[in-house]
């Protein structure tokens, strides 16, 4: 019921989001996330992003999704999750990663659903390269990106 | 001792490396033994100077400088990761 | 940007999740819950549910959904909303409601996709009457619903 | 003063109305009088009590037992609400 995936290819989320309650009848909330490329900046910078170039570590990056997926069936009571994280270049407005959860209530579904998020942007070998007006960038790890995996730390509620 | 060393992402550019082989000296027991050895080449290896924000793994595995490298590990170097 | 829809019909959930991104380009995160018709019951009690008939009132039900999105949209940065809501009879494994929450970043969309969530469950004028082999039921309000949308009455964080 | 009341879901079926418009006494000036006033029919009505868990609504806008009535209010008695 667990399943996740590294792949260049786009993907169907009205579909992942069915396959994780298709076929039962005890899943009661599916929380997604979909995330997708911004061509504006972080505030007070300046230059728009043409587009992205995602770089990963194969083998690695299937390991620690899996890691992560793992963890929150540990935490929270959940029936499937299902984790897909694109690689390659990519444009503004396309997607990059969906994440769905379903249980049989939505705190759990909402939470884990979050966490893999959280997790998954501070310890999956993913590098993000911008291509810019003046030329390729690569983005610095993001401090509210490693508070908000933190705040997981604690132990669970 | 052999081992697989990968780097990844701006530390790739950097290097011009994107993996080797190597054959390691006894005195090289950790990860931070093997990255000291690597900053001493001198050059753009000072990227893995102690100082410098660098992530680690063996095996595919994040992994910190106390961590024992073995014969036949996979290592890897490479940034703080930025996906999602 | 913001749409409140209250419906017998079924919805299309992918399509409704690509509509909060399409044609822009600042959407980062799109964060959404699907909820079910479960057919277990909670536990302790017995008997299966065949059916759930979910009754409204109309015109105060759309009025309360827009209300809380637009509370949602004073608490957070949200780039469009979508909640969906259906009536009449549902079989277990059908889909009850969507709510759909875009924005530049995931810690924003998550929060006000639980936050409507959770009052939805406590203020929208919906009303369950499961269908068991004793018959028709009426459910009763869950206290951990109203527990749920309590903690949203503190100051926003 | 003249008002339309609506009645839903367990409340509805045991009282046997969805609805019924009202011509009401002057003395009547709050919700919570409108409320005492049903109950006191008796019977089924009772199911209006103060005791009982009902929620009530003026123009389609959740009211307490405080809140004025006025003519042509629509005024909704209803059981909490259990959707989602």
């Amino acid at each position: 019921m667990n399943s996740v995936s590294v792949q260049e290819a786009d993907f169907d989320v009205g579909a992942e989001i069915a396959a994780l309650s298709a076929g039962r009848n005890d899943v009661g909330a599916v929380a997604s996330f979909v995330g997708l490329v911004r061509a504006d900046k972080l505030a007070g910078e300046g230059s728009e992003v043409s587009a992205m170039t995602l770089e990963h570590y194969p083998g690695m990056t299937e390991k620690s999704l899996e890691a992560i997926v793992l963890d929150a069936g540990s935490r929270w009571q959940l029936l499937g999750t299902r984790v897909i994280h694109r690689f390659g270049r990519l444009t503004p407005g396309e997607r990059i990663v969906f994440v769905g959860v379903a249980s049989s209530h939505r705190g759990d579904a909402f939470a884990a659903c979050e966490f893999i998020m959280d997790y998954l942007k501070t310890r999956a070998p993913f590098w993000k390269k911008e291509d810019t007006p003046e030329g390729g960038r690569w983005v610095d790890a993001r401090e509210a990106d490693d508070s908000a995996a933190a705040r997981w730390e604690a132990p669970a509620g | 001792m052999s081992i697989k060393v990968l780097y990844f992402a701006s530390l790739r550019e950097t290097l011009g490396y994107s993996h080797e082989t190597l054959t390691l000296p006894a005195t090289i027991a950790t990860l931070g033994d093997l990255r000291a050895h690597l900053a001493k080449r001198g050059g753009a290896w000072e990227a893995l100077d102690v100082g410098r924000n660098v992530r680690m793994a063996i095996n595919q595995e994040m992994a910190g400088a106390d961590t024992a490298v073995a014969d036949r590990d996979e290592i890897a170097f490479f940034p703080p990761v930025t996906g999602g």
